[in-house]
């Protein structure tokens, strides 16, 4: 196990890569899943708001 | 020019909508999986290099990230020139879901490069390297795209504009890439000891096609999920997209 | 110039700008002699929809056809029927008052002519400023000398953006002319802005665009 | 195609109005110029190895100071509109408002870049190829620039956005520029390095008028 660990003396590039890479995939995982649910939520509150407010273009003459 | 119809009713958004929202998981969990897998292989299974020894382990993360990187630009650039040419908003969503993906995963395989780098040339970076040089390139053709996007309010000016500059920049990678290479063969620079590779063996490369395959997979699950919340951004007129944000509150 | 002819024609106009929806489906037409007049309060999109029928901003949904043709299709004869006055003067100030003029003349693809440049300066109230930096003029002469630029160069459909700003009485006055005598030759224009108590005396009827509250 | 003339004019024109701007842009060329030799420790022999490297990465710089002025004054004051508006093709526009601009801003520097070269130390063919490699390589640049410009001319701040898109697309042309120099520097045929530049500018003046021109229609909103 320690072996495995310490990776032949490389221990500290190769953890680190593999850190840094489990970071982004879980930072890119979190990030789009919750870019699509504050853009489900913004689409809502804009549709239960802005509906009545939003003036039409219309002839008068 | 027109679109083959096919690809017209593919391209609809409330289809791609839906059809994405179905594979989305599925290619999520089993890339995922298949990093888990690739990951042990990698780190545990493959034997040590006789040259290099454990720090080759590396390049389990590494080549799959640079191998994204450049894909997921080509998926930029193509989405955008697509967008551009038949003024589709999926293109352009698609486009603009990538961007973020690929500028990950290009950062990811540069500081994946540069801790292989100091083991191997004993240095971070070496300016002489055309691959480091033009990855650097691309991370920042990236920041632009999407700076440039994020700076613009209007989002179909956006689009457009972002667009012609992912398709300026996809032309001119290949420029770069060159030049930089012609560059260092001539520079008399500090002369890089990079290590004949050998025949990889199979034992260290299945783990390495594993990694890729998922790294693959999972990138695009993430993409899908981004192109989605853009579809819906930019469809915001349409009826069925009121009807997807209520479903899943 | 067919006096009955349609000359402006919108369908189903649909316009966002951010995440405000402007129109939706607005549907219009401009016969040559008649005057659109676009009313509303600040921000209710007068200018989005002016640049949307000039093709400068681009529509969610809907199509602009002047003299039956889209901007997509032909963008050069679509912009050669189009006269623009934006809220901006569009001037160099670093230039001469001629040089100015001449320069929107040659944009609408009219070679200067120096006889023409002065008369439409006179008609401007602006004789004898031609050598004068556009610099040194008031904003009301400026505006005097953009819409000149416009009549000289003579579109049929002219698309105005508060064309009024920074004019004096006379100046409006003059203005009134000019756009009686463009829509009498046929033309038809729109125009955007506040104080609007233009009076035509067209054939053809003025139409009234106001935002419904 | 008539227009277009007609816009170039009036562009030097203005520019030559502007005055101010050429003289503080040659200034800015020379001076930093001659910052870097005294940084440098004023070795004849490092000199003459860093000069084609320096004058070319500092004639960059100085043309990204006058690159905001390609479209954002038009912007600004309504003129874009205007010439958008007018039935030219953007294309010419965008090829005639670059041309002008390197006139101004470019050339200068490819008349002045022997003088400086000769104070770094460059001597013989070098101080020929150093003003080549400039004259093929700076309109490509600004070409690339019009894109920029033209994508960022609404921004209020987009200057640092412009210089941020500008420079990784201009790496080729600083590289083929430089090399070409070193290599005539050291007595060797620079044929290759300036033929490139050659076919990167004939190829920018044929593909990047459209991309900026497709920009200006894109930004204009």
């Amino acid at each position: 196990m320690r072996e495995f660990l310490a990776m032949g003396g490389y221990a500290a590039f190769v953890w680190s890569c593999v850190g840094l890479s489990f970071a982004v995939f879980a930072g890119l995982m979190l990030t789009a899943r919750r870019r699509l649910r504050s853009v489900r939520g913004r689409i809502r509150i804009r549709q239960r708001n802005a509906a009545p407010d939003e003036g039409s273009w219309e002839l008068r003459a | 020019m027109r679109l083959p119809n096919w690809l017209h009713k593919f391209a609809s958004p409330p289809h791609f909508y839906r059809i994405a929202a179905r594979i989305e998981p599925w290619m999520l969990w089993s890339g995922l999986a298949a990093i888990a897998v690739g990951a042990f292989g990698g780190l545990l299974l493959a034997p040590p290099d006789y040259q290099q020894g454990d720090a080759y382990r590396i390049i389990y993360f590494h080549v799959p990230a640079a191998y994204l990187a450049m894909q997921l630009y080509a998926l930029m650039a193509i989405g955008s020139a697509i967008g551009l040419i038949w003024r589709m908003k999926l293109a352009y969503a698609i486009a603009a879901a990538a961007a973020p993906v690929g500028l990950a995963f290009t950062g990811l395989a540069l500081a994946t490069g540069m801790l292989w780098g100091k083991p191997m040339w004993g240095a971070y970076w070496s300016w002489g390297d055309a691959r480091l040089t033009s990855v650097l390139v691309m991370f920042f053709l990236y920041l632009g795209y999407m700076l440039l996007h994020a700076s613009l309010e209007e989002r179909s000016t956006a689009d457009r504009a972002a667009g012609i500059l992912a398709v300026v920049g996809v032309v001119n990678l290949p420029i770069i890439k060159f030049s930089v290479e012609w560059w260092s063969s001539l520079h008399q620079g500090p002369t890089i000891s990079r290590l004949a590779a050998p025949a990889i063996t199979w034992d260290m490369l299945w783990p390495l096609l594993v990694m890729v395959a998922g790294s693959v997979l999972f990138s695009m699950a993430v993409t899908l999920t981004r192109a989605r919340a853009e579809v819906l951004l930019r469809e915001r007129s349409a009826r069925w997209v009121r009807d997807a944000a209520e479903a899943c509150a | 110039m067919n006096l009955v002819s349609t000359m402006l024609e919108a369908r189903r106009l649909t316009i966002w700008r951010g995440e405000r929806r402007l129109c939706r489906d607005l549907s219009f037409s401009l016969a040559s002699g008649s005057l659109l007049l676009l009313q509303g309060r600040n921000g209710s999109g007068k200018t989005s929809l002016l640049r949307c029928l000039a093709g400068l901003l681009p529509l969610e949904s809907g199509t602009v056809e002047l003299n039956g043709i889209a901007f997509r299709r032909d963008p050069a004869r679509y912009l050669r029927c189009l006269g623009w006055l934006g809220h901006k003067d569009g001037l160099k100030t670093e230039l001469s008052v001629h040089r100015n003029l001449a320069f929107r003349l040659r944009l609408a693809g009219l070679a200067g002519k120096a006889g023409k440049e002065d008369e439409l300066l006179e008609r401007a109230g602006l004789k004898g400023l031609g050598n004068r930096a556009a610099s040194q003029l008031s904003f009301g002469q400026r505006r005097r000398l953009a819409l000149a630029g416009l009549i000289g160069a003579a579109p049929p459909v002219w698309l105005l953006d508060e064309p009024d700003a920074n004019l004096d009485a006379q100046g409006r006055e003059w203005l009134q002319r000019e756009l009686n005598s463009h829509l009498d030759a046929g033309g038809c224009a729109v125009l955007a802005g506040h104080r609007m108590e233009w009076r035509v005396c067209g054939p053809a009827p003025q139409l009234i665009l106001g935002i419904a509250r | 195609m008539r227009i277009g003339l007609a816009v170039l004019r009036n562009e030097f024109l203005i520019y030559f109005k502007k005055w101010i701007h050429i003289i503080v842009n040659i200034a800015f060329f020379i001076f930093s110029t001659s910052l870097f030799s005294l940084v440098a420790g004023l070795e004849q022999e490092l000199l003459a190895e860093w000069g084609a490297g320096v004058i070319w990465v500092v004639a960059l710089l100085s043309m990204l100071l006058a690159m905001p002025l390609l479209f954002q004054p038009d912007r600004e004051d309504g003129t874009l509109d205007l010439m958008l508006l007018s039935a030219v093709d953007p294309a010419w526009l965008a090829l005639a408002k670059a041309a002008a601009n390197w006139c101004v801003f470019g050339l200068p520097l490819v008349l002045l870049s022997p003088l400086l070269g000769a104070s770094y130390g460059l001597e013989g063919i070098a101080l020929l190829v150093l003003p080549a490699t400039l004259a093929l390589g700076t309109p490509a640049l600004i070409l690339l620039a019009a894109v920029a410009a033209a994508l960022t001319a609404g921004l209020r701040r987009g200057v640092g956005l412009l210089a941020l898109l500008v420079l990784p697309l201009a790496l080729p042309i600083l590289l083929f520029g430089v090399r070409a120099t070193e290599l005539a520097a050291d007595g060797f045929p620079a044929g290759a390095p300036l033929m490139m530049l050659g076919a990167f500018l004939l190829a920018a003046l044929g593909l990047l008028p459209w991309a900026a021109g497709a920009a200006l229609r894109a930004t204009a909103n």
